[in-house]
């Protein structure tokens, strides 16, 4: 680095602001370019991602100089009741982490879409929104203070909503970007409500800043009840933005977007915001869920369901993409997790080497359903290794990664949040904040079903026979813009681990160990709280790698065998075994005698896995989530609309407005009443007089002179 | 002379000049009934100032003695008026706006 | 009973009272305007109608030079024991009187020659119709009350009745003329109740009189009360507004808007007179009295309103229920003498400028409709857009809507009421503002009509208005957004007035 | 009061300049609409002129006084004086009210309502302005008043000349609804007259006396009259039905004016009038103001969900919307009436373009009816970019002008103000930040209906639906620009009205904690003018 280190660090909002300008410029002169506002978004984000890269380079630099302290830059943004709010970014090493994450995933969705979304009749307007969200997130990241996150929180929301809903003419995706928004506004609510009590409850009062607020808790002057309260709130924002068990359904609803919005904004980065700001705002949920001190708490509960449920769901998808939102689901569960049982490196990089394999991933099934027009595997896909080897190598690689395989990204974080739940007490593997068993054990489950769910997605979409419309000609592999971003991420995908290797890996030095958490963990500065750190265990390694190993193997074997056997036997392009309970038609006596005769193993596996794991155990979940949570939610809409109707036709129009009206026609008819006074008759107007005046004069005569 | 015999005879008298007004049908006698009421006045009027010894009631008296003559003047006038249009002076037939 | 007169004319010279030719220059200016139109009427006939209604007005021009100069001279004068009393409060309704009957001639001048009736007479009656009124602004005598007013109604009794053929208006003067008749007869009878009980037939004697409770309390209640009704009666309050409508409705609509202003408001002017020189001590009797009228009126002239269909009615009704917002100050005139009269004065005065501007539309209107309906008025916007904006002038200033004057009228008996600082006066003042909420919608119904509905059959050909409607019709309406806009400088400098109690 | 003696003239033209083109435009004959159109629009560019020079000129400095002061006497007789200032709580108000008349007269240009006559339209427009202005310059209660109530007449012809099917109904319940409140107003201000010792109409002296010597009963009694007279206004719950009906009414420049400008008379009554002169009512109605707040964001949102009509459904948001600037007011903190000032301008801007929007809907496709939309964004994809964009100012996205005004009113809610329920207000804040979820409820759901989807058979090749017009674009333009600018710089309007705000409410706590410090706020509290 020649230059001035500092400077990256302190001009870090032109990350933000680069994107921020290609969506004005795009929104506005997009239209009018030659590549239709498409190179000015990929300019801007590269040199957003430079910047970022020289930022990373820099932090470092200043980390090894200067130790862990933050570099903000702000200045005043209003002024309201004599408080002022500041404006400003923080950077240090979370936030340059997520930088480089976010550059470099959308500077390659950017380069991917110019192909994938070519011909499309709204290009223009696509990268545009490409932008705005790559600004909102990075402006979300860099926020020095809670109420600028809530700006880039909801502007990234927009953009998803936008976005999910790009192609508006189909119902359904309108009715998804709603659901997406619609469900993120009830996080909101959370949001709202938790920020404000940390407002008035920490830093003194009146203040947004994170660094101000994390600090007056770690120093412990601030009142448990309001972090309870703020971090329960704030919980329920992290449910809905990062699709944790129950607010988690718009998620797979969110893939009615384009593939490549999918990969950028639903799995890598916008849904990771509610991670992030748990990260960000660690000491709030560490004193207010007391992560140091039990071994059960909210947020590591939820993570620990979330990732089981998530994971049981991918295995019931028939569409590619809800496999992988149901993984994305299932993964940030993790990460949610390990921040409940206070391991927060863990957490975050995982979120570091997901965005890359998961990415990955997406694009790849955007990669295949290009080339089939379809995302449904068992309809339209199957055998596409033999159309698209490169495409197949590069998913191979994310899903392996994903499995938690040695040596690959995933395999690193997903140990390391194993470890760090501390319930690894039997062979060595100690310390964490807590014993939370429960918790190892679930993570444990989830990566024997990540590994199953993909093995069967591999299957399903690259092996076999192609069951999709040949029609039109076979599909073919895709152009150098969608596979060069694909090798790009599955090569991040293979390496990405290799930077936090866990402490006492024996095979390198120790500089090359846990250098992913020390520079982007704010361990020990003082903003931070005091967690502890579990020990490395080689024996959980094992462990996990073997029981994600059974899980694909199991799944192996019964679609790499045994599906593939029936297939063979009876010529079809099969997508499961027909239920060995039925024999009423032809194919399921087939497959039942099969069955009979086959191994001990097929018996476990029939009876004991699949009939307890994948037919109750997924099926149940899943009719769990579609027809009680899922309808929960639509049911919610439903009864507001009924409620509105209601209120409206009842309160609004009979009572409110017959009263206003029956005043009215009451005022009416008394004067009708009167009007019967003029009878038109001289006489009794004559009468009416007299008899007035006799009265008054007889009641004032009753009052005064009696 | 006690004041209250005359107090009581005027009384009487707008009584039933009140009670003409009210009840009969004859336009011209409703217009007697009217001078009935105004003579209960001067009546009273006279003996008021009688009483206190007071030329003001005398006077009052007079005026109102003129004002009658004009007023009758001109109720006789507007009585025929209808007579002539409706060939009628009976007041409970004439109540073409009401209401 | 001889007896006790006989000494007074024989002990006493008489002796010429002193009389002050400039405090009642303006009544015999008018007096002797009036006395030659109608020896001009005499001697020359049918001749004489082309220069009737300019004399007229020309009189009543000239009538205002003493008011004005009296004005300028400043001095309050007394005469005849106080029985004739020239204050600013005097000068004040004399001018009005004398501009409103200067409307009512130009708003007459096409109505009465186009229709065919008898024009010398007409003018002369309305001449000294208005002598009353000028005459009652002075009066501080239970004598020279009654002459005034009936000095005023007489000639109204024939005006009303001015279309002779016409079953209507013939209808309109006998039921006009038989209650005022007879309640002036009622009225008499308790003024004669009062004299006894005080001996004086002066305000002011009167009043030190009854102020002091004796055993003729009895007396003084009944008089009090039979004088007020006397004048409900001609201010058209509730239960005593019956002939209003009728007589409106019958007469020519010229001598309806002189009935329902000039007439009105001289009855106001004979009630303020009574009450604030005569009664004043008895304000136990007339402050209740006066809060059942005012909120009576009010409230039922508003819900009468409602239904009506043809315009004078509803003015008529309308006119019911500013009467009881005009009588609302009064209701607390004992506690703040000054603000009530002041309040009373200054809703007299816009209420005369607003009420005639709305006449005059109505007759303008009628000039191409040949009626009165308020189902006439739709669509006016459209082939008379100045009718139009006129008419809502008028009718949203009766409505109280600022700046508009009648919001200042509003303003004011509000701020008397409310100054009383009573329960009673504060729930009067809720009463005001209830009702003018109910008025708005009838006069906003007219409004709806005539700006947003399409005329009946289409009928777009624009209505002539003559000159002297014109003129009328812009006086009243520049004064009426004058008094809104700026009273300050119109009403703010007359209308703070005190009432002199003469003597 | 010192005052600067160059420029006082200025408020008082700002005032009176759409006035004078009124008056001169009655002088044109009805025929030549395009010398009308001209001269209103000039008129109301001069007057926008000359209120951004009142922006420049303003000493931002000294926000917390009244500036341009002008007092003269008036109505001697009743002691109402021609009073008129401007300090950081009316500026952003005027501002708003220059900005949205020319941008009306523009739309009008090629928009003037059935049954047209563009003369009669186009004067009561201008005299809406005067009355808008005037209301916020206003520092006399008689003269706030007659401003107040001079605004009404034009709306009720506007309505009822030029609005809809059922124009009758709507104009006469705006203008019974309206008059209804503000005599009860007019008593209430009659009372404080009386009531205090000074026997003024003057706000500045009221506002300094801040209700001393009125018995506590009284002022609540006193309180409640402005209550409904600027609680009707606002509109709040139970007073609001005359606004549903008085919006689908109104024609298109009738609607935006009156969601821009006219509610706004209402929430500004309360923080000018009722609260600083009576700050003891306040603080006891205000847990009762609070409550019939968020009564109305909630209910307001449900009315929403209820509705088959595009432009109803804007109104009731509307309900919605000023719920949250009362649940500002209703905390007495500076945050919250910093945010209801924020958000008076906010929802002008944005509903006022909302309901633009719905005017050209209705004007494309004859016809509001959600149900028939659909598919605007293919037919007329600027159009539906602009109300998807609009909707979402409206839901209060961060970012845009509607965030200012929620987020600091559910903040202020938080910890209202020393007195008032803490534990009350943050049930209301719960509420309110459940009526954000509705509102985006709502509003996607509208956006989805009309905008989304394949357009209806009935409109599909209908020539009429084009898409924005170059005058719809000048007219939009900065209503669209301005939600953005001060969505990501609220500070430029936080700014000025703070001073303003903290001075206002400093003084009604220094008269609540009973401090004898009458010379000391005489000096400061009237400073400026």
């Amino acid at each position: 680095m020649t230059h001035n280190a500092n400077w990256f660090l302190e001009y870090a909002w032109l990350v933000p602001l680069l994107p921020a300008l290609s969506f004005v410029g795009i929104l506005f002169f997009g239209k009018r370019m030659r590549y239709k506002g498409a190179e000015l978004g990929i300019a801007a984000v590269s040199l957003s991602f430079l910047l970022a890269v020289c930022a990373g380079f820099a932090w470092i630099q200043h980390h090894d100089d200067v130790g862990y302290q933050a570099v903000q830059s702000s200045t005043q943004w209003l002024q309201s009741g004599g408080v002022e709010f500041g404006a400003g970014v923080l950077v240090d090493g979370l936030s340059v982490m997520m930088l480089l994450v976010v550059t470099i995933v959308s500077l390659l969705v950017h380069i991917y879409s110019t192909d994938y979304v070519g011909d499309d009749k709204r290009y223009t307007h696509f990268f545009a929104f490409l932008s705005l969200f790559t600004a909102a997130m990075l402006f979300f990241v860099l926020s020095d203070n809670i109420l600028q996150m809530i700006v880039g929180w909801e502007l990234v929301g927009v953009c998803s909503f936008v976005l999910i809903g790009h192609w508006w003419e189909e119902k359904p995706n309108s009715d998804a970007a709603l659901k997406a928004f619609l469900t993120n506004r009830v996080g909101d609510v959370g949001l709202i409500i938790g920020t404000i009590t940390l407002f008035f409850a920490a830093g003194g009062g009146n203040t947004f800043d994170t660094i101000k607020i994390n600090e007056a808790i770690v120093q412990g002057e601030v009142g448990h009840t309001a972090l309870v309260v703020a971090s329960v709130c704030l919980m329920a924002a992290v449910m809905s933005k990062s699709g944790q068990f129950i607010l988690h359904t718009w998620l797979p609803d969110a893939m009615a977007g384009p593939t490549p919005v999918s990969a950028l904004i639903h799995a890598a980065t916008m849904v990771v915001a509610g991670v992030f700001m748990i990260a960000r705002l660690y000491p709030v949920f560490f004193e207010g869920m007391q992560i140091g001190g039990s071994s059960i708490n909210l947020m590591a509960t939820i993570g620990a369901v979330t990732l089981v449920f998530g994971g049981l769901l991918a295995f019931v998808q028939d569409d590619i993409k809800k496999v992988l939102a149901y993984s994305t689901v299932s993964q940030l569960g993790y990460m949610v997790m390990a921040l409940g049982v206070g391991a927060w490196t863990a957490a975050v990089f995982h979120l570091f080497t997901h965005a890359f394999f998961k990415a990955n991933l997406f694009l790849g099934s955007g990669s295949v359903a290009h080339a089939v027009h379809s995302f449904d595997m068992k309809k339209d896909m199957g055998g596409m290794r033999k159309f698209m080897p490169k495409t197949y190598v590069t998913f191979i690689i994310g899903s392996l990664a994903l499995a938690g395989l040695f040596p690959l990204a995933g395999f690193w974080s997903k140990d390391e949040i194993l470890v760090g739940t501390g319930g690894w007490g039997l062979f060595g593997g100690t310390g964490g904040n807590g014993a939370y068993t429960f918790h190892l054990l679930m993570g444990l489950f989830g990566a024997a079903l990540t590994a199953a769910y993909m093995t069967r997605c591999v299957y399903l979409t690259f092996h076999g026979e192609f069951r999709g419309d040949r029609s039109h000609g076979d599909p073919h592999e895709s152009g150098p813009r969608i596979l060069v971003p694909l090798y790009i991420l599955s090569g991040l995908a293979i390496v990405a681990g290799f930077v936090n290797l866990p402490a006492g890996f024996q095979l390198v030095g120790d500089s090359w160990t846990e250098r992913f958490g020390h520079y982007v963990e704010p361990y020990k500065s003082s903003y931070f709280p005091a967690i502890d750190h579990a020990t490395p265990s080689w024996s959980l390694a094992v462990v996990a790698s073997v029981v994600a190993l059974v899980g694909a193997g199991v799944a192996i074997y019964y679609y790499f065998v045994k599906v593939d056997r029936l297939a063979d036997q009876t010529q079809q392009s099969l997508t499961e075994l027909p239920d060995g309970l039925s024999k009423s038609n032809g194919l399921a006596g087939a497959g039942h005698k099969v069955l009979v005769n086959k191994y001990y193993l097929d018996h476990l596996y029939e009876g004991v896995i699949v009939a307890f794991t994948k037919v109750p155990l997924a099926r149940a979940a899943y009719w769990v989530n579609q027809k009680v949570i899922d309808r929960t939610v639509d049911a919610a809409g439903e009864t507001a609309v009924l409620v509105g109707r209601q209120v409206y036709d009842v309160v609004d129009q009979s009572v409110i407005d017959g009263f206003v009206d029956g005043s009215g026609r009451v005022s009416d008819a008394t004067g009708e009443e009167l009007r019967q006074i003029n009878s038109g008759k001289v006489q009794n107007y004559a009468a009416i007089l007299f008899a007035m005046a006799a009265v008054l004069a007889g009641t004032f005569l009753i009052i005064f002179a009696l | 002379m006690l004041l209250n015999q005359f107090l009581l005879l005027s009384a009487v008298l707008f009584c039933i000049g009140v009670y003409g007004v009210l009840a009969r049908k004859n336009g011209v006698l409703v217009l007697m009934s009217i001078e009935l009421i105004l003579n209960a006045v001067n009546i009273n009027l006279v003996a008021f100032g009688a009483l206190t010894d007071n030329v003001a009631g005398a006077v009052f008296a007079l005026f109102t003695i003129a004002v009658a003559a004009a007023e009758v003047g001109i109720g006789l006038a507007i009585v025929l008026l209808i007579y002539r249009n409706r060939r009628s002076i009976d007041l409970s037939e004439i109540d073409l706006m009401k209401g | 009973m001889l007896a006790g007169i006989a000494p007074l004319f024989g002990a006493t010279e008489f002796v010429r009272p002193a009389i002050d030719w400039h405090a009642a220059a303006p009544e015999l200016t008018l007096l002797g305007f009036g006395a030659l139109i109608t020896m001009i009427d005499i001697g020359w006939l049918e001749r004489a109608r082309r220069i009737a209604a300019p004399l007229t007005s020309l009189a009543l021009l000239v009538t205002l030079v003493p008011i004005i100069t009296l004005a300028l001279d400043g001095n309050d004068r007394s005469m005849f024991h106080g029985g004739f009393v020239v204050d600013d409060y005097s000068l004040i309704m004399k001018a009005t009187f004398v501009l409103a009957g200067y409307v009512v001639v130009l708003m007459s001048t096409n109505y009465i020659a186009e229709g065919d009736y008898w024009e010398n007479e007409y003018y002369g009656l309305l001449l000294s119709s208005i002598l009353g009124m000028i005459l009652m602004a002075s009066a501080r005598d239970l004598i020279s009350i009654f002459v005034a007013l009936e000095l005023l109604s007489i000639p109204a009794y024939m005006l009303a009745t001015w279309r002779k053929r016409d079953l209507k208006s013939n209808e309109a003067g006998l039921k006009y003329y038989l209650m005022g008749v007879f309640a002036s007869a009622v009225m008499l009878y308790g003024m004669s109740l009062l004299y006894g009980a005080s001996g004086s037939t002066l305000l002011v004697d009167i009043n030190d009189a009854i102020s002091v409770a004796t055993t003729l309390d009895a007396v003084v209640v009944i008089g009090i009360i039979f004088v007020v009704v006397g004048f409900a009666f001609k201010v058209s309050a509730f239960p005593f507004h019956t002939w209003a409508p009728d007589t409106y409705e019958g007469s020519p609509t010229p001598v309806t808007a002189f009935i329902s202003v000039a007439s009105k408001a001289a009855g106001f002017v004979a009630l303020l007179n009574l009450l604030f020189v005569g009664f004043l001590g008895r304000d136990d009797i007339f402050e209740p009295l006066m809060w059942a009228l005012a909120a009576a009126s009010m409230t039922a002239g508003n819900l009468m309103a409602l239904r009506q269909t043809n315009i004078v009615r509803l003015l008529a009704y309308s006119g019911v229920a500013q009467a009881g917002y005009m009588l609302a100050p009064l209701a607390v005139a004992g506690t703040v003498p000054d603000k009530a009269l002041t309040a009373s004065v200054t809703y007299l005065v816009i209420y005369a400028a607003m009420n005639l501007g709305a006449f005059a539309v109505v007759i303008a209107v009628a000039r191409k409709t040949r009626s009165a309906k308020i189902s006439d008025y739709r669509g006016l916007f459209h082939y008379a857009p100045g009718l139009t904006v006129a008419m809502t002038i008028f009718l949203f200033s009766l409505a109280g809507i600022p700046p508009l004057g009648g919001w200042l009228a509003k303003f004011r008996v509000m701020e008397a009421v409310i100054e009383a600082d009573t329960a009673s006066g504060l729930v009067l003042g809720i009463f005001v503002a209830v009702n003018s909420v109910i008025a708005l919608y009838y006069y906003a119904r007219i409004g709806f009509g005539m700006w947003a509905e399409d005329a009946p059959d289409g009928d777009l050909t624009p209505v002539n208005v003559p000159l002297s409607l014109g003129v009328a019709l812009t006086l009243t309406a520049l004064i009426t957004i004058a008094m809104g806009v700026v009273p300050g400088d119109v009403v703010g400098r007359f209308t703070e007035v005190s009432l002199l109690a003469g003597g | 009061m010192e005052t600067i003696a160059d420029t006082n003239w200025l408020l008082t033209v700002v005032v009176f300049a759409p006035l004078v083109g009124a008056l001169i435009m009655v002088l044109i004959p009805q025929e030549d609409e395009q010398s009308h159109k001209q001269v209103a629009l000039f008129t109301s560019l001069v007057t926008l002129g000359l209120a951004a020079f009142l922006l420049i000129d303003f000493n931002y400095g000294d926000a917390e006084n009244l500036q341009y002061f002008v007092d003269t006497q008036w109505i001697e007789v009743i002691g109402a004086g021609y009073t008129i200032g401007v300090d950081g709580m009316s500026l952003p108000l005027i501002a708003l009210t220059a900005l949205i008349m020319p941008l009306v007269f523009v739309y009008s240009w090629n928009h003037i309502p059935e049954p047209g006559n563009a003369k009669a339209f186009l004067i009561l427009s201008l005299i809406l302005e005067t009355g808008m202005i005037g209301t916020f310059v206003a520092q006399d209660l008689v003269l706030f008043f007659v401003f107040f109530e001079v605004v009404l007449l034009p709306m009720f012809f506007m309505i009822a000349v030029w609005g809809g099917e059922n124009r009758r109904y709507a104009s006469l319940k705006f203008f019974l609804f309206t008059l209804f409140g503000s005599a009860l107003m007019l008593l209430s201000f009659l009372a404080l007259y009386f009531l205090t010792e000074a026997d003024t109409f003057s706000m500045l002296v009221l506002t300094e006396n801040a209700g001393e010597g009125i018995t506590r009963g009284t002022q609540l009694l006193v309180f409640a009259g402005m209550f409904l007279g600027f609680g009707v206004k606002v509109p709040m719950f139970p007073f609001h039905t005359w606004l549903p009906d008085a919006h689908t009414e109104a024609p298109t420049q009738g609607s935006v004016i009156l969601a821009a400008v006219l509610l706004k008379l209402g929430t500004y009554g309360f923080i000018r009038i009722a609260i600083p002169m009576l700050p003891e009512a306040a603080e006891a109605w205000a847990p009762w103001i609070g409550l019939l707040a968020v009564i109305g964001i909630i209910y307001g949102a449900l009315g929403c969900l209820a509705q088959t009509d595009m432009k109803r459904l804007i109104a009731f948001s509307s309900v919605a919307h000023m719920g949250f600037v009362m649940l500002g007011i209703a905390t007495l903190t500076d945050f919250g009436i910093n945010a209801a000032i924020f958000g008076m301008v906010a929802h002008g801007l944005i509903t006022g373009m909302l309901f633009f929007i719905a005017g050209s809907v209705k004007e494309r496709y004859h016809t509001l009816e959600i149900k028939r939309l659909g598919g605007m964004l293919a037919q007329a994809p600027r159009l539906g970019w602009i109300l998807g964009f609009v909707s979402m100012a409206s839901l209060g996205l961060p970012g845009l002008a509607g965030f200012w005004g929620e987020f600091p009113a559910i903040l202020a809610a938080y910890n209202p103000a020393a007195g008032v329920s803490e534990q009350t207000f943050r049930v209301y804040m719960v509420v309110a930040a459940v009526g954000t979820v509705l509102a985006a409820g709502y509003l996607l759901w509208l956006l989805q209906r009309t905008a989304m989807g394949e357009p209806s058979a009935e409109f599909a090749d209908d020539p009429n639906i084009t898409d924005v017009s170059t005058t719809e674009w000048i007219a939009w333009a900065p209503l669209l620009f301005g939600i953005v600018l001060f969505g990501v710089a609220p500070g430029l309007i936080f700014e000025v009205t703070d001073p303003a705000v903290t001075q206002s409410l400093d003084n009604c706590i220094t008269t609540l904690t009973g401090c004898e410090v009458a010379e000391a706020a005489a000096s400061s509290g009237s400073g400026g003018g």
